[in-house]
């Protein structure tokens, strides 16, 4: 099947402007081509990277979030990506409570040499998009969506512990 | 004076919601709210009162004002007024949700404005109120100018008597609704609601006499350590504020987001520091003895000195029962009535 | 002498240095306790301890910044002091910690369930060892303290204290259950069902703060990033998405900070079950970087600090 | 706001896959869009004029180029607004080109996913604010770390170019690797005699401080002002008095010690001055072969010192400079050969380093210039010559050509045949690497004048047989196996990354490459910078390099240095974290996680506890950002709002007309 | 010590029948508990795998898929070449695909759970060198020594895993602790010419010669090696390298295990040593007899 024919999927990307933002320089620079989903938001270092942001991403609608920064001990700011290490592995933990699939969500390092490995990266990543399919909305997306929501949430059963 | 059984008033509220956006309390995960009611649902009119009450009837917690568009031929944005739709009825609020609404007329309809979205709403809603047989320990209603069987802002009373209700017609509208088949003739049903709206109000004891509130308020207002005190245990969120039937304050936002914006109004709360915060950064209010100083005051002070001495404020206790430490607006109104010098 | 009178003593000799003692007495009735701001020796009669004191009371330290402080705790109330206090959010040498060992409190919410209907006309209520008997509306109920725990209660690993400069009571031992099976049971369901259950439960929302400022933890109060426009995280409509956004922000900020006691549940006046989120969290910063927030002095929050090797995160290769 | 768009076809480069004039119409519906174009090359002059143009005829307030990655050019367009009188932070980049056109095939996806890189440009730069750099002053010194040639030559050039120079070198004398080499190729030359005067400059210099047995210990501060403690470790002589007279080094009776400078083909004696140019000419004692530092008995050295500097209790001593800027010249160290079991291991001492036979070759070296076997002190007559050990080799993860090998092993073959007429050479090559300039000729010299033998293959084993060392390998060209009776065996050993070099480079937040080696800024525009502002780099700590690239590139540093220190202050990046005070509840989270120390606590002027950004310290990472809950300190530039407005811009939130 | 299976190889029924009968011998001595493969079969030598690489391991793995009948899991053979078969065999069933492929061809299919070790390896690694020392009646003291590994016992080194691929050690340290003098023997790992002495008896010659001259050289009495076809080549056709290369040589070229028996003053029948085609008497005779202790 050629890409045209299969929808593109919505993902966002956060990159650290000095490894990982390169590394998808020199990707493009050696024509290495990858599946077009991936739109990227360039970030000074992935330290600078809130958690929330992936979170409002995937609440506003995106189907994948890809972050990635400099490795471990490369970072260019010495510590960002030990921070941020800690902080996406919680996210990455704790999304699965909110009903949010953890595979939409993914952070690696990739230096900006790595041209070919962020190639991997992207293909693999959209390609694990396509399969999960479009991500559901959170909020309800027409006035029967509403209406069902209301219904149902009438006949919820709250917490499992107190009914 | 009709009467209607329980399973015909769901059945009622049922056919209109075809035609009304009927708003009710429904139970979902241990508590009761008002809701949009849909077909298939169930009315939960008793187990308790709905922790949030209907005020958004009249006054929705979030409303569109405007929606500004950009489409790709025309450069130039449209700007639409998003103006509310249909009708509304409310089944089974209590006489309090119905008298909290009356309190709002005054601020959106005056001579010199007059709020479209706000009268829209006002003039197409219809309340079918259950008059309360058990008072809680939070209820002042009757202190307030009210009472567990009033009528004020009602089009229809209902009280429970065996499996239905007496229902009373207050309005025409209300009077048009009980002509529907499904309502019976009370017959002897009527002096068993009257008892027990009478006996409810005994169970209520003595009422408060609140008259001297507004001007001894007034005098406690620059004793900051009075306020400190009273406001030592509020913890400064919206719960009071949002469950209130009678707080009207609202805040305008503009969402710009880009190719589409829209002005959306929204529910304010006087106990955020966010209220009254000005653009320059300060705060008249900076801090909660500031705020709930001005919540209590507005609601038995200010309010009933603009608007003829009522107090603002329908007696349902829910900013009482519904705090989650237990701010008590009564002990801190007595005590200001109380103040020795 | 019983330990409400110990207490009593022991604040009335700290009573002079302090500007006040934080703690409970009865509320509108006598099912309900509210929060106590003892003040003088006249204030300290009215003083209750017991099941009905479910407030944490530390939630009120940070607004008291600057001011000579009692407070009297529960053990998963001195978890949020000691928290607190490694965040440098209050100060030790301005505050005087009265610590209970505490035999649990009750949710007013099972006890709302237990009843046939909403016990809002409480005549009467009757405490003992094991059981509570409420008169409502003419009719009397008694429950066993079993049933109407709080569910923190029925897993507590810090029943005493845990920072006290006086402790009162005779020291408690902790649950051998440390899991719940709710949580267990919300857990085990399918992504899809969990996240359904989220966007009904949030429809409710009325987005009134109460979890928010009801958290000793959360710290920002009246700078909180979901009511300012710079940043602006949060719009201002009241939908089932920006209030689970609210949750995940509160969530996420509460990262290895939370301590767990409850109150943002306990405070959300449409019963929303928010500890689901929480304790999930909980269970990640454990088995990630075993860490119990405000279990130990001197800890540094998880997020503030890292290591060049992780041994708890296991990366996932390309 | 006003804003303008600018679509940059480069030539085909982005116009081959994406539809610039289609990206341009689109943009004109994008909020605050006001004009909106495209052009065949925005960098170039034109390009450039026609933006300025818009800017001033439109009057906008903030220009959107859709062009390359800002990596490459977002300084470019940024000083090109900046010519149009808006201020160059009212400027966004949409990277079109690496990130669309160049690795997507389909005209149609390429075209809308420009489209929305451009409408997330627009967003964030409706967001965007004037910043205005803060400016302060230099420290007008610089360190250089490293006293090979490349060192060297940076401090004598920052020196002559009037700056104060702090000069450190581990060893306890600079030269480095140059000072062990015997002759320079292609011209032959007395490397010494090459070398000498340079260092001797550096001694002389007024400008210049130099420290041998010195190693950077700590290094804090940034650009302009950075503040090094430098570790000078006991050399058990007092420096200040020591003349160098040897005498010391007569008497030593420990003088078992292998010779590091000799590469340890002799002894030394255990206090020593490692060669007679040495600079500084001061005595050492080796502390691990001291018969009084370690059994407490001799100290015949201070017997006999005239001047009696000998102090066995002397201690590291921590000096302190403050320096603008610091120039990276640690050099490199040899390959270690041992790894190659094929020759032998270390078992047959016939078989040595090129390093070592550079010192055999050496008048001032342990024969006398004489080249002689170490196992029985014989000349040698058939000379074998192994090239690339340890380079170009994955199996001892060296893929890398070192570059020089080549060269210095046909300048070996040349002096063999110049010292020993009768001898003849073999060198077994993978290849002859020698583009520079009179490089080929002379390799070609070695083999048409000088009878060197070459021989195209790799050597699989090499064995005694009686006093001969035979040499078994490959010749591809012949397809045969040859074998060569040797005499001796000198292995081409590669470069690597120095020992330490890791360290210091974590010191100095200057990234190491996968082999350890530091990485430039940029491979072709900045091969001497790094990515820390004010760290510039010089020598075959950057890669493997000969002399002339290594001077070259200590010149270049220096000149870069010099560049640097000349204005009179120095703008500060204003992309750093600003603190909203009002908002700040004085936690001290930020101030524990910022890596820099760049936030300090202050009191408002009601005695709260606020955080404070040190403007000049700040690297504008944003760690704080998330760190701070309230959002209370935002990095400029990439706000919160700013990048939630570009997550909004791609995931749009949904409208709802009614939310009842 | 654990039981370890025993896989003679089938020039230990023939060719090296010495090898075999004193390994066994020096093995018991050692107190190594060597307990045959029941019905072993060839382990497909050198030439199988060179036709199909599945049926070359199927003829190992039924041998290994024994040796887990017997309930043992380790498996040791005098010979590099059915060392080389049967850790290759292992080595590529590790991948599922093979190993399904080759158990589809056994009745009895291998789990690869046996591992395979020259007896040699069992010496260097799993009996104490103190018991070698104490067991040493006849020192070789005297006698000069080269070892002579071939190309096979340790490489590739990544199957072999055992000793450093291009100067292995353990029969040297094995020989010094006997009491000889060992000499550095630079050839240690070269080709002998293997299989070619049928086809290309001058391919032997030279290469087997080089390693004589090597030894000779050296000044080495003798050759000892630990590979069947190494000692064929280089015993058996030193005559026929004699005449093909015009020298002399006259250097006896022992198995490790016979020199080992020697030294542990074990019964001479089991050492094979009159099997010998190069007289090793001479050799023999230069040990000096050791001195009565009084």
């Amino acid at each position: 099947m050629s890409p045209q024919n299969i929808r593109e999927l919505r993902i966002v990307g956060f990159l650290c402007n000095w490894c990982s933002y390169g590394g998808a320089d020199t990707a493009g620079v050696g024509r290495f081509v990858q599946p077009t989903d991936l739109r990227i938001i360039r970030v000074p270092c992935s330290g600078r990277i809130d958690p929330l942001f992936i979170v409002r991403a995937f609440m506003n609608g995106a189907d994948g979030v890809l972050v990635s920064g400099c490795h471990p001990r490369d970072c260019h700011y010495a510590e960002g990506n030990f921070y941020a290490r800690r902080r996406l592995e919680m996210l990455k933990r704790f999304l699965p409570i909110t009903g949010i699939d953890n595979r939409r969500f993914e952070y690696t390092w990739v230096s900006a040499s790595e041209g070919q490995r962020w190639q991997h990266v992207v293909t693999e990543f959209t390609r694990g998009i396509h399969t999960l399919g479009p991500a559901p909305s959170f909020n309800p997306v027409s006035e029967t969506e509403w209406n069902k929501l209301a219904v149902q949430a009438s006949e919820g059963q709250g917490c499992p512990c107190h009914g | 004076m009709k009467y209607i059984t329980k399973k015909n008033l769901l059945r009622l509220t049922e056919e209109l919601s075809s035609v009304y956006r009927v708003l009710a309390p429904v139970a979902q995960g241990g508590t009761v709210t008002f809701r949009r009611f849909h077909p298939g649902m169930t009315l939960d009119m008793h187990s308790r009162m709905a922790a949030v009450s209907a005020k958004m009837a009249t006054l929705p917690q979030t409303e569109s004002l405007l929606l500004v568009q950009r489409v790709e031929e025309n450069k130039k944005p449209e700007l639409t007024e998003t103006l509310p739709q249909g009708k509304t009825l409310v089944m089974g609020a209590r006489p309090c949700d119905a008298r909290g609404k009356l309190l709002l007329d005054p601020v959106f309809i005056t001579e010199k404005i007059r709020d479209q979205h706000f009268i829209h709403r006002r003039e197409n809603s219809i309340f079918i109120t259950l008059a309360c047989d058990q008072p809680e320990t939070t209820c002042f209603c009757h202190s307030v100018g009210s009472g567990p069987a009033d009528t004020a802002g009602s089009d229809i009373l209902l009280t429970l008597v065996g499996e239905g209700y007496v229902a009373q017609a207050i309005s025409d509208q209300g009077q048009e609704i009980v002509t529907h088949s499904f309502f019976e003739d009370a017959q002897d049903r009527g002096q068993q609601a009257q008892a027990k709206h009478g006996h409810a109000l005994e169970l209520m004891g003595q009422a408060h006499d609140y008259s001297s509130a507004p001007a001894k308020i007034l005098e406690r207002f620059d004793d900051m350590d009075f306020w400190e005190v009273q406001s030592a245990k509020c913890i400064s969120c919206g719960a009071c504020t949002y469950m209130c039937p009678t707080c009207y304050c609202f805040n305008i936002t503009d969402n710009d987001l880009g190719l589409t914006s829209q002005r959306i109004r929204t529910w304010d709360n006087c106990m955020s520091h966010t209220f009254t915060l000005e653009a320059s950064g300060h705060n008249p209010r900076p801090t909660k003895a500031h705020r709930l100083k001005n919540r209590v005051g507005h609601k038995f002070s200010y309010y009933p000195d603009l608007y003829g001495g009522i107090m603002a404020c329908c007696g349902c206790g829910r900013c009482i029962k519904q705090c989650p430490t237990g701010v008590d607006i009564r002990q801190i109104v007595n005590a200001a009535q109380e103040y020795a010098q | 002498m019983s330990p409400l009178d110990d207490l009593k003593t022991a604040i009335k000799s700290r009573l002079g240095e302090l500007d006040c003692v934080i703690g409970w007495e009865q509320g509108y009735d006598q099912l309900h306790a509210t929060p106590l701001f003892i003040r003088s020796e006249a204030d300290l009669d009215r003083l209750v301890i017991g099941p009905l004191a479910v407030h944490n009371l530390a939630t009120y330290l940070p607004g008291l910044r600057g001011k000579k402080v009692g407070i009297i705790v529960k053990g998963c109330d001195s978890r949020s002091v000691i928290q607190l206090l490694n965040e440098n959010l209050i100060t030790r040498d301005d505050l005087v910690v009265f610590g209970l060992c505490c035999s649990g409190v009750v949710s007013h919410r099972k006890i709302r369930a237990a009843l046939p209907v909403d016990p809002g006309f409480v005549e009467a209520v009757d405490l003992s060892t094991d059981t509570l008997s409420i008169t409502a509306s003419g009719q009397t109920t008694i429950l066993h303290m079993a049933d109407i725990a709080a569910d923190k209660c029925q897993i507590c690993q810090y029943p005493n204290a845990l920072i006290a400069d006086v402790l009162v009571g005779s020291p408690q031992e902790s649950k051998v259950l440390t899991t719940l099976a709710c949580q267990e049971e919300f857990e085990a369901k399918s992504e899809a069902e969990k996240f359904a259950f989220w966007q009904e439960t949030m429809s409710r929302c009325i987005r009134c703060y109460a979890c928010r400022n009801a958290c000793p933890m959360c710290v920002c109060r009246d700078f909180c990033i979901s009511t300012s426009r710079d940043p602006l995280w949060l719009g201002q409509e009241n939908t089932p998405g920006e209030n689970m956004m609210f949750q995940l922000i509160h969530v996420s900020h509460l990262t290895g900070r939370c301590t767990e006691c409850g109150e943002c549940e306990r405070a959300c006046p449409v019963d929303i079950p928010l500890l689901l989120l929480r304790r999930y969290m909980n269970k990640q910063v454990q088995d990630v970087f075993e860490h119990r927030a405000g279990t130990a002095l001197e800890q540094t929050p998880p997020l503030l600090t890292f290591k060049v090797e992780e041994e708890g995160i296991k990366e996932r290769g390309w | 706001m006003r804003i303008g768009v600018f679509i940059c076809h480069c030539g085909s480069n982005i116009a081959g896959t994406v539809d610039c004039p289609k990206v341009a119409a689109k943009a004109l519906t994008y909020p605050d869009v006001v004009f909106s174009t495209d052009t065949m090359y925005a960098c170039s002059e034109p390009g450039q004029d026609g933006i300025i143009a818009a800017v001033k005829e439109q009057q906008l307030d903030g220009v959107v180029v859709a062009s390359c990655t800002p990596r490459m050019h977002e300084q470019t367009f940024r000083r090109a607004v900046e010519r149009a009188g808006l201020n160059r932070y009212m400027f966004e980049m949409a990277n079109i080109r690496e990130h669309v056109s160049w690795i997507g095939k389909i005209m149609e996806d390429n075209t809308i996913k420009a489209q929305e890189l451009v409408r997330m440009a627009v967003e964030k730069l409706r967001r965007n604010r004037p910043l205005i750099p803060k400016r302060f002053e230099t420290v007008k010194r610089v360190l250089v770390i490293g006293g090979g040639v490349a060192g060297i030559q940076a401090a004598l050039d920052c020196a002559d170019g009037g700056q104060e120079v702090v000069l450190i070198e581990r060893e306890q004398s600079i030269g480095g690797k140059m000072a062990k080499l015997d002759k320079t190729f292609p011209t032959v030359d007395c490397s010494s005699c090459v070398l000498g005067p340079k260092m001797v400059d550096i001694a002389q210099h007024p400008k210049i401080t130099l420290y041998a047995c010195a190693e950077v210990e700590s290094v804090g501060g940034y650009v302009g002002n950075f503040h090094i403690t430098i570790r000078r470790k006991a050399t058990y002589v007092d420096w200040n008095v020591c003349n160098g007279c040897g005498l010391c080094l007569e008497k030593c009776p420990s003088h078992k010690h292998p010779d590091p400078f000799n590469e340890n083909l002799c002894t030394a004696p255990s206090i020593n001055i490692p060669f007679p140019q040495a600079i500084p000419k001061k005595a050492a004692i080796n502390p691990q072969s001291c018969l009084k530092l370690t059994q407490g008995k001799c100290g015949i050295c201070a017997t006999v010192c005239p001047l009696k500097c000998i102090d066995y209790e002397q201690k590291d001593e921590l000096v302190d400079v403050d320096v603008g800027a610091v120039i990276v010249a640690t050099g490199y160290d040899l390959f270690d050969w041992h790894k190659y079991p094929q020759y032998g291991q270390g078992r047959y001492p016939d078989i040595i380093t090129s390093m070592q036979y550079e010192r055999l070759l050496s008048a001032s070296g342990p024969t006398g210039g004489q080249i002689k076997r170490p196992s029985d002190g014989k000349e040698p007559k058939n000379i074998v010559f192994i090239q690339c050990v340890g380079s170009r080799d994955r199996s001892v993860d060296r893929p890398y050509c070192s570059g020089f090998c080549c060269m210095y092993t046909a300048k070996q073959a040349i002096l063999t045949k110049d010292h020993l007429p009768d001898s003849q050479s073999f060198v077994f090559y993978m290849d002859i690497r020698s583009p520079g300039k009179l490089y080929d000729e002379f390799t070609r010299r070695a083999m048409e004048e000088y009878g060197a033998h070459y021989v195209r293959g790799r050597v699989s084993m090499i064995y005694p047989q009686d006093d001969k060392l035979l040499v078994r390998g490959a010749d591809t060209l012949a397809g045969t196996q040859v074998e060569v009776q040797a005499d001796l065996v000198v292995l081409a050993v590669g470069a690597e990354a120095a020992a330490g070099a890791a360290q210091l480079g974590e010191k100095l937040r200057v990234c190491p490459d996968q082999y350890g080696f530091f990485v430039e800024s940029h491979p072709k525009l900045k091969p001497v910078e790094t990515n820390t502002a004010g760290v510039y780099l010089a020598g075959a700590c950057q890669g493997p390099k000969d002399i002339p690239a290594s001077v070259s590139q200590g010149s270049a540093a220096a000149a870069k240095v010099l560049g640097l220190l000349s204005k009179k202050e120095l703008e500060s990046d204003p992309a750093v974290a600003r603190v909203n005070q009002p908002r700040c509840v004085g936690c001290g989270k930020c101030i524990q996680t910022c890596p820099f120390g760049a936030i300090k606590e202050v009191a408002d002027r009601f005695g709260n506890p606020k955080a404070e950004v040190i403007d000049t310290v700040c690297q504008g990472c944003g760690i704080c950002t998330v760190t701070c809950p309230q959002g209370a300190i935002q990095l400029e530039h990439f706000t919160d709002n700013q990048i939630l407005a570009e997550v909004q811009a791609l995931c749009p939130p949904k409208i709802f007309a009614n939310y009842e | 010590m654990a039981k370890i299976a025993y896989y003679p190889g089938c020039s230990g029924l023939g060719t090296s029948v010495e090898y075999d009968s004193s390994t066994r011998a020096v093995c018991r001595a050692l107190q190594v508990d060597l307990v045959d493969v029941e019905d072993w079969s060839c382990c497909g030598s050198s030439p199988a795998h060179t036709v199909n690489h599945v049926l070359s391991a199927a003829l190992s793995a039924r041998n290994l898929a024994q040796v887990e009948g017997m309930g043992l899991d380790q498996v040791a053979t005098p010979c590099p070449s059915c060392l080389t078969n049967l850790r290759t065999a292992a080595h590529k069933m590790a991948h599922q695909d093979f190993r399904d492929q080759v158990n589809a061809l056994l009745d009895i299919p291998c789990r690869t759970n046996v591992e395979t070790k020259s007896v040699l390896q069992v010496f260097d690694e799993q009996v104490d060198p103190q018991l070698i020392l104490s067991k040493v009646v006849n020192p070789l003291t005297g006698i000069k020594i080269a070892c002579y590994y071939g190309c096979i016992m340790n490489r590739p080194p990544v199957l072999m895993r055992f000793d450093d691929h291009e100067n292995p050690m353990a029969m040297d340290r094995l020989m010094c602790a006997l009491g000889a003098e060992v000499l550095p023997f630079p050839l240690k790992v070269e080709c002998c010419g293997a299989s070619y002495g049928i086809p290309r008896g001058d391919i032997v010659a030279r290469l087997s010669g080089k390693l004589l001259d090597a030894a000779r050289r050296l000044g080495a009495d003798c050759l000892v090696t630990a590979c069947p076809l190494c000692q064929m080549n280089l015993d058996l056709r030193q005559g026929q390298i004699n005449r093909a290369l015009g020298e002399n040589f006259q250097m006896p070229v022992f198995y490790y295990t016979q020199l080992m028996g020697y030294a542990l003053g074990l019964d001479r029948t089991e050492l094979g040593l009159n099997k010998l085609c190069v007289d090793p008497h001479r050799v023999l005779g230069k040990i000096k007899q050791p001195v009565p202790v009084k």
